[in-house]
Protein backbone atom coordinates (compact mmCIF):
# COMPACT_ATOMS: atom_id res chain seq x y z
CA UNK A 1 0.00 0.00 0.00
CA UNK A 2 2.80 2.60 1.36
CA UNK A 3 4.69 1.45 -2.19
CA UNK A 4 1.36 2.78 -4.52
CA UNK A 5 1.49 5.55 -2.61
CA UNK A 6 4.86 6.44 -2.85
CA UNK A 7 5.11 5.68 -7.14
CA UNK A 8 1.96 7.98 -7.03
CA UNK A 9 4.01 10.63 -5.07
CA UNK A 10 6.87 10.28 -7.10
CA UNK A 11 4.84 10.56 -10.12
CA UNK A 12 3.25 13.62 -9.56
CA UNK A 13 6.40 15.32 -8.43
CA UNK A 14 8.35 14.38 -11.64
CA UNK A 15 5.49 15.82 -13.29
CA UNK A 16 5.78 18.96 -11.57
CA UNK A 17 8.98 19.47 -11.86
CA UNK A 18 8.93 19.15 -15.65
CA UNK A 19 6.14 22.15 -15.46
CA UNK A 20 9.03 23.73 -12.59
CA UNK A 21 11.45 23.83 -15.29
CA UNK A 22 10.31 23.80 -18.55
CA UNK A 23 6.92 25.95 -18.11
CA UNK A 24 6.61 29.21 -20.63
CA UNK A 25 4.64 30.75 -17.65
CA UNK A 26 7.18 32.03 -14.52
CA UNK A 27 4.07 32.16 -12.21
CA UNK A 28 2.94 27.80 -13.04
CA UNK A 29 7.09 27.57 -12.60
CA UNK A 30 6.59 28.76 -9.02
CA UNK A 31 3.30 26.95 -8.45
CA UNK A 32 5.10 23.82 -9.39
CA UNK A 33 7.83 23.76 -7.03
CA UNK A 34 5.68 24.68 -4.49
CA UNK A 35 3.60 21.22 -5.05
CA UNK A 36 7.30 19.34 -5.23
CA UNK A 37 7.67 21.06 -2.12
CA UNK A 38 4.34 19.90 -0.43
CA UNK A 39 5.11 16.13 -1.93
CA UNK A 40 8.50 15.94 -1.05
CA UNK A 41 6.64 16.76 3.13
CA UNK A 42 4.30 13.87 2.46
CA UNK A 43 7.60 12.16 1.19
CA UNK A 44 9.48 13.06 4.46
CA UNK A 45 6.23 12.15 6.55
CA UNK A 46 6.35 8.33 4.96
CA UNK A 47 10.20 8.18 6.14
CA UNK A 48 9.34 8.86 9.56
CA UNK A 49 10.27 11.99 10.21
CA UNK A 50 7.16 14.60 10.98
CA UNK A 51 9.71 17.24 12.27
CA UNK A 52 11.16 17.41 8.81
CA UNK A 53 7.50 17.29 7.61
CA UNK A 54 6.60 20.33 9.21
CA UNK A 55 9.38 22.16 7.93
CA UNK A 56 9.31 21.58 4.54
CA UNK A 57 5.61 21.95 4.20
CA UNK A 58 5.50 25.69 6.15
CA UNK A 59 9.08 27.11 4.78
CA UNK A 60 9.90 25.17 1.68
CA UNK A 61 6.11 25.53 0.47
CA UNK A 62 4.87 28.47 2.06
CA UNK A 63 7.44 30.60 2.85
CA UNK A 64 9.42 30.19 -0.21
CA UNK A 65 6.56 30.50 -2.67
CA UNK A 66 5.65 33.94 -0.69
CA UNK A 67 9.21 35.57 -1.55
CA UNK A 68 9.44 34.17 -5.03
CA UNK A 69 5.82 35.62 -5.80
CA UNK A 70 6.77 39.04 -4.13
CA UNK A 71 10.12 39.28 -6.63
CA UNK A 72 8.11 38.58 -9.66
CA UNK A 73 5.39 41.30 -8.14
CA UNK A 74 8.36 43.85 -8.11
CA UNK A 75 9.45 43.04 -11.53
CA UNK A 76 6.50 43.58 -13.07
CA UNK A 77 5.54 46.62 -11.34
CA UNK A 78 8.87 47.56 -12.78
CA UNK A 79 8.57 46.63 -16.28
CA UNK A 80 5.79 49.04 -15.67
CA UNK B 1 9.00 1.91 -0.01
CA UNK B 2 12.58 3.72 0.33
CA UNK B 3 14.19 2.63 -3.01
CA UNK B 4 11.15 4.38 -4.40
CA UNK B 5 11.86 7.39 -2.69
CA UNK B 6 15.28 7.80 -2.75
CA UNK B 7 14.49 7.09 -6.59
CA UNK B 8 12.40 10.09 -6.47
CA UNK B 9 15.40 12.45 -4.52
CA UNK B 10 18.24 11.71 -6.94
CA UNK B 11 15.78 12.30 -10.09
CA UNK B 12 14.92 15.62 -8.56
CA UNK B 13 18.72 16.42 -8.00
CA UNK B 14 19.23 15.56 -11.33
CA UNK B 15 16.20 17.65 -12.33
CA UNK B 16 17.68 20.40 -10.68
CA UNK B 17 21.27 19.98 -12.08
CA UNK B 18 19.63 20.04 -15.41
CA UNK B 19 17.45 22.84 -14.94
CA UNK B 20 20.10 25.20 -13.55
CA UNK B 21 22.61 24.39 -16.36
CA UNK B 22 19.79 25.16 -18.96
CA UNK B 23 17.56 27.74 -18.45
CA UNK B 24 18.23 31.22 -19.43
CA UNK B 25 16.02 32.99 -16.70
CA UNK B 26 17.35 33.67 -13.43
CA UNK B 27 14.43 32.97 -11.55
CA UNK B 28 14.11 29.75 -13.09
CA UNK B 29 17.83 29.54 -12.45
CA UNK B 30 16.82 29.65 -8.53
CA UNK B 31 13.65 26.96 -9.07
CA UNK B 32 16.46 24.66 -10.31
CA UNK B 33 18.53 25.37 -7.00
CA UNK B 34 15.16 25.27 -4.88
CA UNK B 35 14.70 21.52 -6.72
CA UNK B 36 18.12 20.55 -6.12
CA UNK B 37 18.24 20.84 -2.42
CA UNK B 38 14.57 19.21 -2.01
CA UNK B 39 16.16 16.39 -3.60
CA UNK B 40 18.94 16.22 -1.78
CA UNK B 41 16.72 16.25 1.44
CA UNK B 42 14.70 13.84 0.51
CA UNK B 43 18.01 11.60 -0.21
CA UNK B 44 19.50 12.58 3.27
CA UNK B 45 16.24 11.48 5.44
CA UNK B 46 16.09 8.27 3.16
CA UNK B 47 19.61 7.24 4.19
CA UNK B 48 18.86 7.56 7.94
CA UNK B 49 15.57 5.32 7.08
CA UNK B 50 15.20 1.87 9.19
CA UNK B 51 12.45 -0.80 7.68
CA UNK B 52 9.44 -0.88 10.00
CA UNK B 53 10.90 2.06 12.30
CA UNK B 54 8.96 4.85 13.86
CA UNK B 55 9.56 8.37 14.52
CA UNK B 56 12.06 8.74 16.97
CA UNK B 57 10.20 10.34 19.75
CA UNK B 58 10.45 7.90 22.65
CA UNK B 59 6.76 8.72 24.13
CA UNK B 60 4.30 5.32 24.94
CA UNK B 61 3.25 4.83 20.83
CA UNK B 62 6.58 5.00 20.58
CA UNK B 63 8.39 2.23 22.83
CA UNK B 64 5.33 -0.17 21.62
CA UNK B 65 7.37 -0.25 18.39
CA UNK B 66 10.82 -0.07 20.06
CA UNK B 67 12.54 0.26 16.32
CA UNK B 68 13.25 4.14 15.65
CA UNK B 69 14.73 5.73 12.58
CA UNK B 70 18.03 8.08 12.78
CA UNK B 71 17.60 11.31 14.51
CA UNK B 72 20.51 12.90 13.19
CA UNK B 73 20.10 13.29 9.81
CA UNK B 74 16.85 14.42 10.07
CA UNK B 75 18.17 16.91 12.41
CA UNK B 76 20.51 18.05 10.20
CA UNK B 77 18.00 18.14 6.82
CA UNK B 78 15.79 20.61 9.42
CA UNK B 79 18.51 22.78 9.93
CA UNK B 80 19.34 22.41 5.86
CA UNK B 81 15.36 23.78 4.58
CA UNK B 82 15.87 26.81 6.88
CA UNK B 83 19.38 27.98 5.61
CA UNK B 84 17.53 27.01 1.92
CA UNK B 85 14.90 29.21 2.45
CA UNK B 86 17.75 32.29 3.27
CA UNK B 87 19.83 31.51 0.31
CA UNK B 88 16.51 31.26 -1.95
CA UNK B 89 16.37 35.17 -0.27
CA UNK B 90 19.43 35.99 -0.75
CA UNK B 91 19.50 35.03 -4.26
CA UNK B 92 15.79 36.29 -5.21
CA UNK B 93 17.09 39.79 -3.75
CA UNK B 94 19.91 40.08 -5.85
CA UNK B 95 17.94 38.95 -8.76
CA UNK B 96 16.06 42.07 -8.03
CA UNK B 97 18.39 44.40 -8.12
CA UNK B 98 20.02 43.33 -11.32
CA UNK B 99 16.49 43.29 -13.08
CA UNK B 100 16.34 46.91 -11.86
CA UNK B 101 19.62 47.54 -13.59
CA UNK B 102 19.08 45.99 -16.79
CA UNK B 103 15.71 44.76 -17.46
CA UNK B 104 16.36 41.83 -18.12
CA UNK B 105 16.20 38.46 -16.87
CA UNK B 106 18.06 37.16 -19.12
CA UNK B 107 21.46 35.30 -17.62
CA UNK B 108 23.55 36.24 -20.76
CA UNK B 109 23.12 39.97 -20.59
CA UNK B 110 25.24 39.61 -17.79
CA UNK B 111 28.70 40.18 -19.42
CA UNK B 112 29.93 42.71 -17.12
CA UNK B 113 33.03 40.60 -16.40
CA UNK B 114 33.92 39.07 -19.65
CA UNK B 115 35.34 40.60 -22.45
CA UNK C 1 -20.95 -0.61 22.56
CA UNK C 2 -17.11 0.29 21.54
CA UNK C 3 -17.40 -1.40 18.17
CA UNK C 4 -20.94 0.86 17.54
CA UNK C 5 -18.69 4.00 18.01
CA UNK C 6 -15.89 2.76 15.51
CA UNK C 7 -18.40 1.65 12.86
CA UNK C 8 -19.84 4.82 12.79
CA UNK C 9 -17.24 7.09 12.90
CA UNK C 10 -15.48 4.23 9.79
CA UNK C 11 -19.29 5.48 8.35
CA UNK C 12 -18.58 9.02 8.32
CA UNK C 13 -14.81 8.74 7.26
CA UNK C 14 -16.37 7.22 4.16
CA UNK C 15 -19.09 10.19 3.55
CA UNK C 16 -16.36 12.71 3.98
CA UNK C 17 -14.23 10.08 1.31
CA UNK C 18 -17.16 10.52 -1.03
CA UNK C 19 -17.61 13.81 -0.74
CA UNK C 20 -14.05 14.53 -1.59
CA UNK C 21 -14.47 12.12 -4.64
CA UNK C 22 -17.44 14.56 -5.71
CA UNK C 23 -15.50 17.74 -5.48
CA UNK C 24 -12.39 16.26 -7.55
CA UNK C 25 -15.28 14.96 -10.15
CA UNK C 26 -16.88 18.70 -9.88
CA UNK C 27 -13.34 19.85 -10.48
CA UNK C 28 -13.12 18.35 -14.00
CA UNK C 29 -16.65 18.80 -14.69
CA UNK C 30 -17.57 22.28 -14.09
CA UNK C 31 -17.56 25.20 -17.06
CA UNK C 32 -15.11 28.16 -15.64
CA UNK C 33 -13.13 29.04 -12.84
CA UNK C 34 -15.72 30.29 -10.47
CA UNK C 35 -17.75 27.02 -10.69
CA UNK C 36 -14.46 25.20 -9.70
CA UNK C 37 -13.83 27.10 -7.01
CA UNK C 38 -16.95 27.33 -5.39
CA UNK C 39 -17.39 23.04 -5.62
CA UNK C 40 -13.68 22.91 -4.26
CA UNK C 41 -14.24 25.11 -1.00
CA UNK C 42 -17.46 23.43 -0.32
CA UNK C 43 -17.10 20.00 -0.76
CA UNK C 44 -13.85 19.90 0.20
CA UNK C 45 -14.25 21.83 3.81
CA UNK C 46 -17.38 19.21 4.14
CA UNK C 47 -15.51 16.30 3.62
CA UNK C 48 -12.53 16.80 5.76
CA UNK C 49 -14.99 18.16 8.23
CA UNK C 50 -16.81 14.46 8.05
CA UNK C 51 -13.85 12.51 8.15
CA UNK C 52 -12.52 14.98 11.24
CA UNK C 53 -16.01 13.97 12.82
CA UNK C 54 -15.68 10.30 12.07
CA UNK C 55 -11.80 10.34 13.47
CA UNK C 56 -13.18 11.77 16.70
CA UNK C 57 -15.81 9.26 17.39
CA UNK C 58 -12.74 6.50 16.74
CA UNK C 59 -10.69 8.21 19.62
CA UNK C 60 -12.31 10.21 21.76
CA UNK C 61 -9.19 11.00 23.96
CA UNK C 62 -8.25 13.54 20.66
CA UNK C 63 -11.64 15.61 20.47
CA UNK C 64 -9.83 18.89 21.88
CA UNK C 65 -7.05 19.08 18.75
CA UNK C 66 -9.46 17.75 16.26
CA UNK C 67 -12.01 20.96 17.63
CA UNK C 68 -9.02 23.24 16.86
CA UNK C 69 -9.05 21.60 13.48
CA UNK C 70 -11.88 21.70 12.68
CA UNK C 71 -12.32 25.47 13.57
CA UNK C 72 -9.31 26.16 11.83
CA UNK C 73 -10.26 24.34 8.41
CA UNK C 74 -14.00 25.68 8.55
CA UNK C 75 -12.13 29.63 9.55
CA UNK C 76 -9.46 29.63 6.59
CA UNK C 77 -10.93 27.79 3.51
CA UNK C 78 -13.98 29.86 2.68
CA UNK C 79 -11.81 33.11 3.38
CA UNK C 80 -8.79 31.76 1.18
CA UNK C 81 -11.27 30.95 -1.88
CA UNK C 82 -13.17 33.80 -1.01
CA UNK C 83 -9.75 36.33 -1.72
CA UNK C 84 -9.01 33.71 -4.55
CA UNK C 85 -12.04 34.17 -6.58
CA UNK C 86 -12.10 37.76 -5.86
CA UNK C 87 -8.30 38.54 -6.73
CA UNK C 88 -9.91 36.57 -9.89
CA UNK C 89 -12.51 38.49 -10.66
CA UNK C 90 -10.29 41.59 -10.80
CA UNK C 91 -7.60 40.57 -13.16
CA UNK C 92 -10.38 39.16 -15.61
CA UNK C 93 -10.53 35.85 -15.36
CA UNK C 94 -13.39 35.17 -17.97
CA UNK C 95 -16.92 34.25 -16.84
CA UNK C 96 -18.47 30.92 -18.00
CA UNK C 97 -21.10 32.01 -21.24
CA UNK C 98 -23.54 30.67 -19.63
CA UNK C 99 -23.50 32.68 -16.79
CA UNK C 100 -26.74 34.58 -16.01
CA UNK C 101 -26.34 37.52 -13.06
CA UNK C 102 -22.77 39.36 -12.49
CA UNK C 103 -23.55 41.03 -8.83
CA UNK C 104 -20.28 42.38 -8.41
CA UNK C 105 -20.24 43.80 -11.35
CA UNK C 106 -23.45 45.43 -10.85
CA UNK C 107 -22.88 46.60 -7.39
CA UNK C 108 -20.00 49.03 -8.26
CA UNK C 109 -17.91 50.60 -11.18
CA UNK C 110 -15.94 52.05 -8.37
CA UNK C 111 -15.10 48.84 -6.37
CA UNK C 112 -11.66 48.80 -8.03
CA UNK C 113 -9.95 51.33 -5.94
CA UNK C 114 -6.62 52.71 -6.79
CA UNK C 115 -5.48 54.02 -3.25
CA UNK C 116 -2.36 56.44 -2.82
CA UNK C 117 -0.40 55.50 0.03
CA UNK C 118 0.92 58.11 2.25
CA UNK C 119 4.18 58.13 2.90
CA UNK D 1 28.23 23.42 -30.89
CA UNK D 2 27.78 21.64 -28.34
CA UNK D 3 26.09 23.51 -25.11
CA UNK D 4 23.55 21.07 -25.33
CA UNK D 5 25.86 18.24 -25.22
CA UNK D 6 27.87 19.89 -22.58
CA UNK D 7 24.91 20.17 -20.44
CA UNK D 8 24.05 16.29 -21.07
CA UNK D 9 27.57 15.36 -20.33
CA UNK D 10 27.37 17.55 -16.89
CA UNK D 11 24.47 16.03 -15.90
CA UNK D 12 25.36 12.42 -17.02
CA UNK D 13 28.40 13.06 -14.90
CA UNK D 14 26.07 13.46 -12.07
CA UNK D 15 24.40 10.60 -12.61
CA UNK D 16 27.41 8.36 -12.45
CA UNK D 17 28.75 10.45 -9.38
CA UNK D 18 25.73 9.29 -7.35
CA UNK D 19 24.65 6.27 -9.36
CA UNK D 20 27.23 4.21 -6.99
CA UNK D 21 25.74 5.63 -3.93
CA UNK D 22 22.04 4.31 -5.41
CA UNK D 23 23.78 1.12 -5.98
CA UNK D 24 25.29 0.43 -2.31
CA UNK D 25 21.89 1.75 -0.39
CA UNK D 26 20.11 -1.06 0.88
CA UNK D 27 17.46 -0.57 3.75
CA UNK D 28 19.22 -1.56 6.70
CA UNK D 29 17.42 -3.00 9.33
CA UNK D 30 19.84 -1.67 12.10
CA UNK D 31 21.18 1.44 13.14
CA UNK D 32 24.34 2.75 12.46
CA UNK D 33 26.45 3.52 15.71
CA UNK D 34 25.58 6.79 16.75
CA UNK D 35 22.16 6.73 15.78
CA UNK D 36 22.08 3.80 18.04
CA UNK D 37 23.98 5.97 21.38
CA UNK D 38 21.22 8.66 20.74
CA UNK D 39 18.06 6.04 20.77
CA UNK D 40 20.05 4.15 24.27
CA UNK D 41 20.78 7.33 25.90
CA UNK D 42 19.59 10.33 24.67
CA UNK D 43 16.36 10.47 27.09
CA UNK D 44 18.57 9.99 29.97
CA UNK D 45 21.17 11.92 29.11
CA UNK D 46 18.51 14.87 27.42
CA UNK D 47 15.49 14.58 29.64
CA UNK D 48 13.66 15.22 26.06
CA UNK D 49 10.97 12.66 24.42
CA UNK D 50 11.53 13.97 20.95
CA UNK D 51 15.28 12.87 20.38
CA UNK D 52 15.28 15.17 16.80
CA UNK D 53 14.66 17.94 19.03
CA UNK D 54 18.04 16.67 21.58
CA UNK D 55 20.17 16.33 18.84
CA UNK D 56 19.59 19.80 17.33
CA UNK D 57 19.59 21.81 20.90
CA UNK D 58 21.95 19.83 22.83
CA UNK D 59 24.10 17.19 20.90
CA UNK D 60 24.55 19.50 17.79
CA UNK D 61 24.07 22.63 19.66
CA UNK D 62 27.02 24.26 18.24
CA UNK D 63 25.75 23.73 14.68
CA UNK D 64 22.24 24.98 15.15
CA UNK D 65 24.02 28.14 16.41
CA UNK D 66 26.32 28.59 13.46
CA UNK D 67 23.06 28.00 11.72
CA UNK D 68 21.01 30.92 13.13
CA UNK D 69 23.89 32.85 12.54
CA UNK D 70 24.17 32.47 8.89
CA UNK D 71 20.31 32.89 9.14
CA UNK D 72 21.13 36.28 10.96
CA UNK D 73 23.96 36.93 7.78
CA UNK D 74 21.55 35.80 5.05
CA UNK D 75 18.20 38.56 6.53
CA UNK D 76 21.04 41.37 7.00
CA UNK D 77 22.65 41.02 3.74
CA UNK D 78 19.48 41.22 2.16
CA UNK D 79 17.82 44.25 3.94
CA UNK D 80 21.33 46.02 2.63
CA UNK D 81 20.68 45.12 -0.60
CA UNK D 82 16.90 45.79 -0.68
CA UNK D 83 16.99 48.94 1.28
CA UNK D 84 16.61 51.98 -0.68
CA UNK D 85 16.75 55.86 0.04
CA UNK D 86 13.86 58.31 0.89
CA UNK D 87 14.64 60.47 -2.30
CA UNK D 88 13.67 58.20 -5.01
CA UNK D 89 10.77 56.59 -3.82
CA UNK D 90 7.45 56.81 -5.53
CA UNK D 91 4.68 57.36 -3.04
CA UNK D 92 1.98 56.30 -5.25
CA UNK D 93 0.84 52.68 -5.02
CA UNK D 94 -2.29 50.62 -6.52
CA UNK D 95 -3.65 48.94 -3.84
CA UNK D 96 -6.84 46.88 -4.88
CA UNK D 97 -9.44 47.40 -1.65
CA UNK D 98 -9.64 44.86 1.00
CA UNK D 99 -12.98 43.54 1.70
CA UNK D 100 -14.37 43.42 5.11
CA UNK D 101 -14.02 39.15 5.57
CA UNK D 102 -10.44 38.83 5.22
CA UNK D 103 -9.91 41.95 7.93
CA UNK D 104 -12.47 40.65 10.59
CA UNK D 105 -10.77 36.91 10.07
CA UNK D 106 -7.22 37.92 10.11
CA UNK D 107 -8.00 39.95 13.20
CA UNK D 108 -9.73 36.76 14.15
CA UNK D 109 -6.84 34.46 12.83
CA UNK D 110 -3.38 36.37 13.15
CA UNK D 111 -3.93 35.73 16.96
CA UNK D 112 -4.72 32.29 16.88
CA UNK D 113 -1.76 31.55 14.51
CA UNK D 114 0.56 32.85 16.43
CA UNK D 115 -0.39 31.21 19.70
CA UNK D 116 -0.10 27.84 17.32
CA UNK D 117 3.62 28.61 16.31
CA UNK D 118 3.81 29.23 20.28
CA UNK D 119 2.51 26.09 21.09
CA UNK D 120 5.03 24.55 17.97
CA UNK D 121 7.91 25.85 19.92
CA UNK D 122 7.45 25.55 23.77
CA UNK D 123 6.45 21.81 23.35
CA UNK D 124 9.41 20.96 20.92
CA UNK D 125 10.80 18.31 23.11
CA UNK D 126 8.25 16.48 23.26
CA UNK D 127 5.93 16.36 20.14
CA UNK D 128 6.98 17.56 16.53
CA UNK D 129 7.88 20.87 16.20
CA UNK D 130 10.48 23.17 17.71
CA UNK D 131 12.03 26.02 17.22
CA UNK D 132 12.41 26.25 13.18
CA UNK D 133 8.88 25.17 12.43
CA UNK D 134 7.13 27.63 15.28
CA UNK D 135 9.35 30.79 13.59
CA UNK D 136 7.96 30.03 9.98
CA UNK D 137 4.27 29.67 11.55
CA UNK D 138 4.76 33.03 13.36
CA UNK D 139 6.52 34.41 9.85
CA UNK D 140 3.44 32.90 7.83
CA UNK D 141 0.99 34.92 10.49
CA UNK D 142 2.83 38.24 9.40
CA UNK D 143 2.10 37.13 5.78
CA UNK D 144 -1.18 37.15 6.33
CA UNK D 145 -0.81 40.51 7.89
CA UNK D 146 0.45 42.28 5.38
CA UNK D 147 -1.84 40.54 2.98
CA UNK D 148 -5.04 42.19 4.84
CA UNK D 149 -3.70 45.32 5.45
CA UNK D 150 -1.12 46.86 2.66
CA UNK D 151 -0.48 49.68 5.08
CA UNK D 152 0.71 47.45 7.90
CA UNK D 153 4.42 48.10 8.61
CA UNK D 154 6.41 46.16 10.71
CA UNK D 155 8.43 48.03 13.39
CA UNK D 156 11.64 47.69 13.04
CA UNK D 157 12.27 48.32 16.59
CA UNK D 158 10.80 45.30 17.66
CA UNK D 159 11.97 43.33 15.03
CA UNK D 160 15.61 44.21 16.55
CA UNK D 161 14.46 43.85 19.98
CA UNK D 162 13.54 40.46 19.73
CA UNK D 163 16.06 39.38 17.41
CA UNK D 164 18.78 40.13 19.39
CA UNK D 165 17.46 39.38 22.58
CA UNK D 166 16.40 35.70 21.98
CA UNK D 167 19.91 35.56 20.20
CA UNK D 168 21.99 37.23 23.80
CA UNK D 169 20.07 35.03 26.26
CA UNK D 170 20.57 31.54 23.94
CA UNK D 171 24.36 32.46 23.78
CA UNK D 172 24.32 33.02 27.20
CA UNK D 173 22.62 30.00 28.30
CA UNK D 174 24.66 28.29 26.48
CA UNK D 175 27.81 29.58 28.29
CA UNK D 176 25.97 29.17 31.58
CA UNK D 177 26.41 25.64 30.91
CA UNK D 178 29.90 25.39 30.48
CA UNK D 179 30.63 27.68 33.22
CA UNK D 180 28.72 26.79 36.09
CA UNK D 181 28.34 22.98 36.02
CA UNK D 182 32.01 22.65 33.86
CA UNK D 183 30.06 20.78 31.35
CA UNK D 184 30.08 21.82 27.47
CA UNK D 185 28.84 24.39 25.65
CA UNK D 186 24.92 24.61 24.83
CA UNK D 187 24.29 21.35 27.44
CA UNK D 188 21.14 21.65 28.96
CA UNK D 189 22.25 20.71 32.79
CA UNK D 190 22.09 24.43 34.35
CA UNK D 191 20.88 24.80 37.70
CA UNK D 192 17.86 26.18 38.01
CA UNK D 193 16.34 24.10 35.39
CA UNK D 194 15.60 20.33 36.45
CA UNK D 195 15.39 17.66 34.50
CA UNK D 196 11.48 16.80 36.08
CA UNK D 197 9.55 14.07 34.80
CA UNK D 198 10.12 12.99 31.04
CA UNK D 199 6.93 13.79 29.22
CA UNK D 200 6.09 16.79 31.24
CA UNK D 201 6.00 20.31 29.83
CA UNK D 202 8.70 21.31 32.79
CA UNK D 203 11.11 18.98 32.21
CA UNK D 204 14.64 18.62 29.96
CA UNK D 205 16.30 21.26 31.78
CA UNK D 206 17.23 24.14 29.30
CA UNK D 207 15.87 22.73 26.16
CA UNK D 208 12.25 24.21 26.30
CA UNK D 209 14.13 27.64 26.94
CA UNK D 210 16.92 27.60 24.20
CA UNK D 211 14.06 26.66 22.01
CA UNK D 212 11.63 29.37 22.91
CA UNK D 213 14.34 31.78 22.59
CA UNK D 214 15.21 30.38 19.33
CA UNK D 215 11.51 29.83 17.75
CA UNK D 216 11.56 33.75 18.49
CA UNK D 217 15.09 34.72 16.84
CA UNK D 218 13.99 32.55 13.70
CA UNK D 219 10.50 34.30 13.48
CA UNK D 220 12.09 37.83 14.06
CA UNK D 221 14.78 37.44 11.62
CA UNK D 222 11.97 35.25 8.68
CA UNK D 223 9.48 38.20 9.26
CA UNK D 224 12.48 40.73 8.42
CA UNK D 225 13.10 39.33 5.14
CA UNK D 226 9.45 38.90 4.04
CA UNK D 227 8.81 42.69 5.37
CA UNK D 228 11.80 44.11 3.00
CA UNK D 229 10.57 42.20 0.45
CA UNK D 230 6.91 43.69 1.05
CA UNK D 231 8.25 47.02 1.53
CA UNK D 232 10.66 47.13 -1.57
CA UNK D 233 7.57 46.38 -3.51
CA UNK D 234 6.66 50.39 -3.29
CA UNK D 235 10.05 51.29 -4.29
CA UNK D 236 10.81 52.15 -7.75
Amino acid sequence: MLIVLASVLGIASMVGAYFAIHSKSLTVAIIATGVVSLISSILFLLLAAPDVAMTEASIGSALTSAIFFLTLNKIRQTNG
Amino acid sequence: MEYIIITIGFALTIFGLYGILSQKNMIKIIIGFSLFTTGINIVMVAIGFIRGGTAPILDEAGKEIGKYVDPLPQALVLTSIVIGLGVTALMLAYVMKLYQDKKSLNINDYKDLKW
Amino acid sequence: MEGILEITGGVFMVLGAVSLLVASIGLYRMPDFYNRIQIGTKASTFGASLSIVGVALIFPGWIPKLLAMLLFILFTNPISSHIVGRTAYFTNVPLSKRTKVDRLKEMSPGHLKKVKTKD
Amino acid sequence: MGKKTMIALITLALAFVIYPLYQSYNGSETLKDVGQYYIDNGVEETGAQNLVTSVVVTYRGLDTLGEVTILFLAASVISFFLSFSKNDRIKSRSIRSVTEILTTSTQVLVPMIFMFGVYIFVNGHLTPGGGFQGGAVIASGIILMFLSNPRFKLSHKVIQFVESTSGIVFVLIGAAGALMMDGDFLSNKIPGFGFGEVGSIISAGAIPVIYTFLGLKVGAELSNVLGVFVESQSEK
